[in-house]
């Protein structure tokens, strides 16, 4: 097969992951499906807004009760960095240096892990300290759909990048993988963005009311 | 062929159109015979807009009759090859510009009556001292298949007809207790749904001689499917002079409950009260709280045009809504809420329900 | 753009060369990623200081725009040549979605 | 078929379509489900119209109603003229832009499977407790209210075949962008391929607030969320919203191909360049954009105000303009050409008044307050179906017709093809004008029954009679599809004598590796161009080289029968049946275990080789 033929750091192309037709193509379709991603979640972030604060009876917990900064600012820092680590990844990848790619996934795929592990500490936290699940009022329906939609990605995204390190690690870097690390990189930003923008949209702008 | 019955199809759509604007559809149920200010305006727009369409199909079908008929390939052509135009820059402008202008002439209409149809300024006015504004309010309650109409300034409530006056504009508030309906009476007027979220508000009016020409009682028509019964929600709109509907007014406010006078309606309002009374409130000054009022107020019941908005206002058809109201609206909500009764107590509950009037007649 | 079945590309380019970019690339990476969390913690900042609301709201979400357009453009390489089409569609999808989220918040008042 | 592939059994043949992903064979197999949900929605529709033709019936009950006119939609729109068009697309557009396949293959044969499974998951309902009822936008305060599985089955299917529907735009998108033939720029591309392409980026941007929605709407019926609970918070207005949001721009994903359909067929058989042909492609892209900003207009009487009414009735009205130009330039194609009335061309001719007359109400319709009075009224049905049978279904039935000789490689009796126009045209007309009038005198949609004395038997008992026809017509397209089969008369690469874009350079049908070698394109019409230069054949713009082909396989299948079997545990569980979550669970293994096999085991497909396309006897590819 053509596209896993050897490569040294000299031969490698420039835009690897675009190198052959097949990779061009799922380059393009992989950009196509996040334009798809970004409408649904603009569909979820609509719903949330427009379901914001809506509950049942004054009880339940709002917004401006539950969430609470730290957390989130370590959440986003954890998160921003993933980013940048899997920048340095791609770096690598553009150099042809397989080691230091896996590495650089790895910390990646730790800082991701990270994130996990805070976003589900909160969820468990709102349930027993607040008793907001996830149907407990529009408001909470909303609320988990769009952050747990989120999480759901990170998770998705984990998996995405563990197989792809893994399936690959013998393979090492040719037309054909290098497709696969990079599309597997870009999803991780995706997460990072729409992330950005629940941190901004759900709990700061929730914290000023 | 092709173009003989392109000019058939156009011709009878010419023959269709008078016969219809000619008083073809019923005065009380179409949108053709507007009975009113917001109907008049919504029918010259439609008027306006169909006038603007019928040119644009006449200039299409000018053109198209002409291509078909003289690009056919004739005998002896088959090898023809036409010149291969790329197309035209003054005909694409003519064809984007006078479709632009023929839209402006309808948008201009078009927003200006959206906003006038929408102003209700009028409700939000401050009462008087005895709690009655200027603007005649009604508040609709649409719920599985019946109507509660509900005069809010003079604490009175009916149901299935609505009784308003003519000349007049009329305001209301729209809102739904159960899934989503749509208020509509095609005579006076576009619909409005009632949502299950939040009130809705509008106006109509009632043009007098309009409404005499329908025999002062129009048809309403729910509008959004709202189950299997939603083809039957049908309700009635009587119309008044202001001075009867005053009077109206007046006798529902003291209207007292109906004590019967023979024995049968008697022994029915025992049964009544025992079987029905639960959901059924036979007073139109119902105090109590919407989410109770579970059915339709039956105090002018012996009034109404038709029962249950659907069947003829008789004894008979009145005896088999009680006996199987499934078989009439199916999946409503009064099915199996009762026990069952009697031939007697139907008869009984009959005369009692016939005999509740609030003007005497 | 068109239909080149297998083209693996031209290795010729100057290998050092290419390292030289890509190390330069990788500086402006950084800078943007630091960049991004100065914008985050002012954002946050500007929060837990509880300024106006009025002031607050536009302001971070501001930030937030600029920090997905460091994301998109320098992290994601939209910037780079060959994102003709991915840029296209990623710019309706955001159409798209601003119309979406306007209509919610304009015409789901109550 | 050629030499590579042989003679096979029955079986065989069926195990072929299992685990095609030759988009050919996909185009049949979008075909076959296509129609059988077509034939399905028609007898649907025929019931309703019994049901109507007098005041008072009873042939159906009221529930029983609910349930074929809700079936009756969300059949029809999302189950048969949709894949029909997508078969069309996948038959014809890579044909017509010289591309061996489409940039996915193994996804354009998954997103068939998820399509017909959720089909098939949708169509259960009616053996399995009953069909969804709340009409096919089942608002929310009704589909909540709504008793039994069946918005269960609307959700969980129409999830399902949404994914499918998903996928195949993206990948004609890719396609379309990245495996042009050389030569092939975008303002050469066959208006049917730019039509396409809008279409497939419609589908892009407006399934994922349809897929927020549905899932909003199962979350609420299957697992207690409060999306439109309304005592909880919620709101019912947010699901018309995103139905809306995507419900508009759904019916010009139906429209445009057909316009590109139709183009084709103009162009074809006045034996003349598409007129305008920029401003066609100017004129698609911006239905596209606008169709994406006058959703509301499916919501001027749900309360919204009048200054959102104001805004999205003139935003409506603008397509007018768009469309018009398209209307102008295919009747200037037709001027000055040298008409040749084949089966297809009638369908065409016939489509400009019949669309027309449907596209204007349109307009009318968007003038705010006079749509209070059509809207949920039979005018609207009158509208629409005026533009999805005067326009997508007569492109269906035209398109039939044109590509049937490419797609089998022989073709339907013209005869019965005009006895087939004439009822089916007549019958349109005869069902759907009248109901214009109905509409305007009171009759609201969705009814199951009406009242004799309000004016409105004999206009339903006309419409009724229409539909009569038109199942006559259908029926006989039927019998001409048995009949060319059976007879199995063969014919070339240009059956139709005038072919102009690319798909008329190859054999009928193609052989499965497409064009031998690439063909040069260097202009619009590129066969035609040739053709007026005497040659036969295109420029091939490679030499004869090994042809890289993707291997057939049966996950896509697994993958969509994993889905399928989880939406049963999904929907069961709240019926507290005990092997519920287990089904729901062990679907969701099979899928995402397929998945895994998939992207674990490499596949990197065969080569044809170099010497086998020379073997070969010379009528196969681009002949060179
Ligand atoms: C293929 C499907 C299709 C197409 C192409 C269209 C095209 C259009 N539709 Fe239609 N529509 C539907 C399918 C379609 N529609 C469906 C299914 C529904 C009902 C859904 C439901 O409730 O179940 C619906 C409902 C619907 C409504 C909601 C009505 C209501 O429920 O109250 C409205 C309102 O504005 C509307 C408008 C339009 C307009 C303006 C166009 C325009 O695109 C039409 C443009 C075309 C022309 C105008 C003709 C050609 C132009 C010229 C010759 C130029 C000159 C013209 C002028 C100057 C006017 N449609
Ligand atoms: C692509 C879309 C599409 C198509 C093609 C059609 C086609 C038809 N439609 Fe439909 N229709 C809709 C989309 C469509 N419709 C939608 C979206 C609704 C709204 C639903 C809702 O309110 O929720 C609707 C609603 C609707 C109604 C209103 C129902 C109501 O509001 O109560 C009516 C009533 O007349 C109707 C009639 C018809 C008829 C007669 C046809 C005919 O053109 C059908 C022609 C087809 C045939 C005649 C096939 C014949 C079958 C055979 C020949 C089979 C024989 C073979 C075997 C037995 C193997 N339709
Ligand atoms: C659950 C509460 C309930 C009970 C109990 C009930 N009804 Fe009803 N009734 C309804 C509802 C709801 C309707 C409206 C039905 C519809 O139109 O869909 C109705 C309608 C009617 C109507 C027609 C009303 C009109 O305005 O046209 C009559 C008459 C009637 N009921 C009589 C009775 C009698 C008599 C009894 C007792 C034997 C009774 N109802 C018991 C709920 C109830
Ligand atoms: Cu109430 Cu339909
Ligand atoms: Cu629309």
């Amino acid at each position: 097969m053509e596209a896993e033929e050897k490569y040294t750091p000299q031969t490698w192309p420039e835009s690897p992951e675009r190198a052959t037709l097949e990779g061009k193509n799922k380059f393009l379709g992989f950009w196509l499906f996040l334009g798809g991603e970004t409408v649904l979640f603009a569909s979820l972030f609509a719903t949330y807004i427009a379901l914001k604060d809506k509950v049942p009876s004054p009880e339940h917990a709002l917004a401006k009760d539950l969430y609470e900064l730290p957390l989130v600012f370590v959440m986003t820092m954890l998160l921003l960095t993933s980013s940048l680590t899997s920048v340095y990844a791609m770096y690598h990848m553009k150099n042809f240096n397989f080691k230091k790619m896996q590495l650089w996934l790895l910390i990646t795929v730790i800082l991701g892990l990270g994130f996990l592990g805070c976003e589900i500490y909160e969820f468990n936290h709102y349930y027993h300290e607040y008793n907001h699940t996830f149907t407990s009022s529009a408001f909470s329906s909303a609320f988990y759909t769009l952050v747990g939609f989120h999480g759901a990605h990170v998770i998705f995204g984990l998996s995405w990048l563990v197989l792809v390190m893994v399936r690959n690690a013998k393979r090492g870097l040719n037309l054909y993988t290098a497709p696969k690390f990079y599309l597997a990189s870009l999803y991780w930003h995706f997460i990072d963005v729409v992330w950005v923008f629940i941190f901004t949209v759900v709990y700061l702008m929730g914290m000023v009311g | 062929m092709k173009d003989r019955l392109t000019k058939w199809r156009l011709l009878s759509v010419f023959a269709v159109l008078t016969l219809v604007l000619s008083g073809c559809g019923e005065p009380f149920l179409s949108a053709l015979t507007p009975a009113g200010e917001v109907a008049q305006i919504q029918y010259d727009l439609m008027i306006l807009s169909t006038v603007i369409m019928i040119a644009v199909i006449i200039a299409v079908t000018v053109i198209f009759v002409i291509a078909i008929t003289r690009f056919r390939r004739k005998k002896g052509e088959e090898n023809k090859i036409p010149k291969q135009v790329e197309g035209s820059h003054l005909l694409e402008i003519i064809w984007t510009v006078i479709p632009i202008i023929l839209l402006l002439i309808l948008a201009v209409p078009t927003v200006t009556a959206t906003f006038h149809l929408a102003d209700v300024k009028e409700m939000d006015k401050k009462p008087n001292k005895d709690g009655v504004r200027d603007a005649l309010v009604v508040n609709v309650r649409a719920s599985l298949y019946w109507w509660e109409f509900e005069y809010p300034d003079y604490k009175v409530i009916t149901s299935q007809d609505l009784v308003v006056p003519t000349d007049q504009k009329v305001y209301f508030n729209l809102i739904a207790s159960d899934v989503k309906h749509s208020f509509w009476i095609p005579a006076a007027g576009g619909k409005l749904d009632t949502n299950t979220d939040n009130v809705n508000k509008f106006w109509l009016t009632f043009d007098s001689q309009k409404s005499e020409e329908a025999g002062n009682l129009f048809y309403g028509k729910c509008a959004e499917l709202c189950g299997p019964s939603h083809a039957l929600m049908d309700f009635k709109v009587e119309t008044k002079s202001q001075d009867d509907f005053k009077q109206w007014l007046n006798a529902m406010q003291t209207a007292k409950e109906v004590t019967p006078t023979d024995t049968a309606a008697a022994e029915g309002q025992k049964i009544f009260e025992q079987s029905c009374l639960s959901c059924h409130a036979v007073s139109p000054q119902d105090a109590r709280p919407e989410q109770a009022r579970l059915a339709p107020n039956l105090a002018t019941f012996g009034e109404r045009a038709r029962i249950a908005g659907v069947l003829e206002h008789n004894e008979e058809e009145l005896k088999n809504w009680i006996r199987d109201p499934e078989k009439y609206k199916p999946g409503n909500k009064m099915t199996n809420t009762y026990k069952q009764l009697n031939e007697q107590e139907l008869d009984q509950l009959a005369a009692y329900l016939m005999s509740l009037k609030v003007e005497d007649k | 753009m068109v239909n080149n079945q297998s083209n693996s590309s031209n290795p010729r380019l100057d290998y050092e060369y290419r390292r030289k970019k890509n190390a330069e690339g990788m500086r402006i990476q950084v800078a943007t990623f630091t960049l991004m969390i100065f914008f985050t913690v002012v954002s946050f900042v500007a929060v837990g200081a509880n300024f106006s609301k009025w002031f607050v709201i536009p302001f971070i979400l501001l930030l937030a725009v600029v920090q997905v357009g460091f994301q998109l453009y320098y992290f994601m390489h939209m910037s780079e040549k060959g994102h003709e089409a991915p840029s296209m569609f990623f710019w309706s999808a955001i159409t798209v979605a601003f119309v979406t989220v306007l209509a919610f918040m304009t015409i789901i008042w109550w | 078929m050629s030499t590579i592939a042989q003679k096979r059994g029955f079986a065989s043949t069926v195990w072929d379509y299992l685990t095609t992903v030759d988009h050919k064979k996909i185009a049949i197999l979008y075909l076959i489900a296509g129609g059988f949900f077509f034939l399905l929605g028609g007898i649907e529709a025929m019931l309703i119209r019994i049901q109507l033709a007098v005041p008072n019936n009873d042939f159906v009950s009221a529930g029983f109603f609910n349930e074929l006119l809700t079936m009756h939609g969300t059949t029809m729109i999302f189950l048969a003229a949709m894949p029909l068009l997508l078969g069309f697309m996948n038959a014809i557009m890579p044909l017509q832009i010289g591309a061996r396949d489409v940039a996915f293959p193994f996804i354009n044969a998954l997103g068939f499977w998820l399509f017909f499974f959720g089909g098939l998951f949708l169509n259960l309902s009616w053996f399995l407790g009953g069909a969804p009822d709340a009409g096919w936008t089942s608002y929310a305060s009704l589909s909540l209210a709504s008793e039994g599985h069946g918005i269960d089955f609307y959700a969980l299917g129409l999830q399902i075949s949404g994914f499918g529907t998903l996928m195949g735009g993206i990948n004609f998108l890719v396609t379309i962008i990245n495996m042009r033939a050389p030569g092939m720029t975008y303002m050469r591309m066959p208006l049917f391929t730019w039509t396409t392409f809008v279409a497939s980026a419609l589908i892009l941007f407006a399934f994922p607030p349809l897929t927020v929605s549905i899932f909003m709407l199962m979350f609420d019926r299957l697992f207690g969320a409060n999306f439109f609970n309304v005592a909880a918070g919620g709101n019912t207005i947010i699901w018309e919203h995103f139905f809306w949001i995507f419900g508009h721009p759904e019916v010009y994903i139906l429209i445009l191909p057909a316009f590109g359909i139709f183009s084709e067929i103009f162009s074809t058989f006045s034996r003349k360049r598409l007129f305008g042909y920029s401003s066609m492609v100017f004129a698609t892209v911006l239905i596209g954009f606008l169709g994406f900003m006058v959703w509301a207009h499916h919501m001027f009487t749900v309360g919204l105000g009048p200054v959102a009414n104001a805004i999205f009735a003139v935003a409506t009205m603008a397509i007018a303009v768009p469309t018009g130009i398209k209307i102008f330039n295919w009747l200037l194609t037709m001027w000055g050409g040298s008409i040749q009335f084949t089966v297809p061309m009638i369908y065409a001719v016939a489509f400009i008044p019949s669309f027309v007359a449907g596209g204007v109400t349109g307009i009318m319709q968007g003038a705010a307050p006079a749509d209070y009075q059509y809207h949920d009224t039979y005018f609207i049905v009158a509208h629409f179906h005026y533009v999805i049978v005067g326009g997508v279904v007569l492109a269906l039935l035209a398109g039939t017709h044109f590509y049937w000789p490419k797609m089998f490689g022989t073709m339907l009796s013209e005869k019965i093809g005009k006895f087939t126009f004439f009822f089916f045209f007549v019958g349109f007309h005869l069902t759907f004008f009248i109901q214009h009038f109905l509409g305007l005198m009171g009759m609201p949609r969705r009814v199951w029954t009406f009242l004799p004395g309000q004016g409105l038997d004999t206009g339903n008992l006309v419409s009724s009679i229409g539909a009569a026809f038109m199942f006559v017509g259908i029926v006989s397209l039927l019998v001409n599809i048995v009949i060319t089969s059976v007879k199995n008369e063969k014919v070339g690469n240009d059956p139709w004598g005038d072919g102009r874009t690319l798909e008329w350079a190859i054999a009928s049908p193609p052989p499965f590796y497409n064009f031998k070698q690439l063909p040069l394109v260097r202009g619009l019409d590129p066969y035609w161009l040739e053709k007026m230069e005497g040659k036969q054949t295109l420029t091939p713009a490679e030499p004869i080289g090994d042809i890289h082909m993707p291997n057939g396989s049966f996950v896509p299948f697994v993958i969509s029968l994993g889905l399928f079997i989880a939406a049963f545990g999904a929907m069961y569980q709240i019926d507290d049946k005990a092997w519920a979550i287990p089904v729901l669970i062990g679907g969701l293994v099979i899928t995402f275990g397929a998945m895994a096999y998939r992207s674990i085991k490499d596949d990197h497909g065969f080569h044809i080789h170099k010497e086998d396309l020379i073997d070969e006897n010379d009528d196969k590819g681009v002949k060179a």
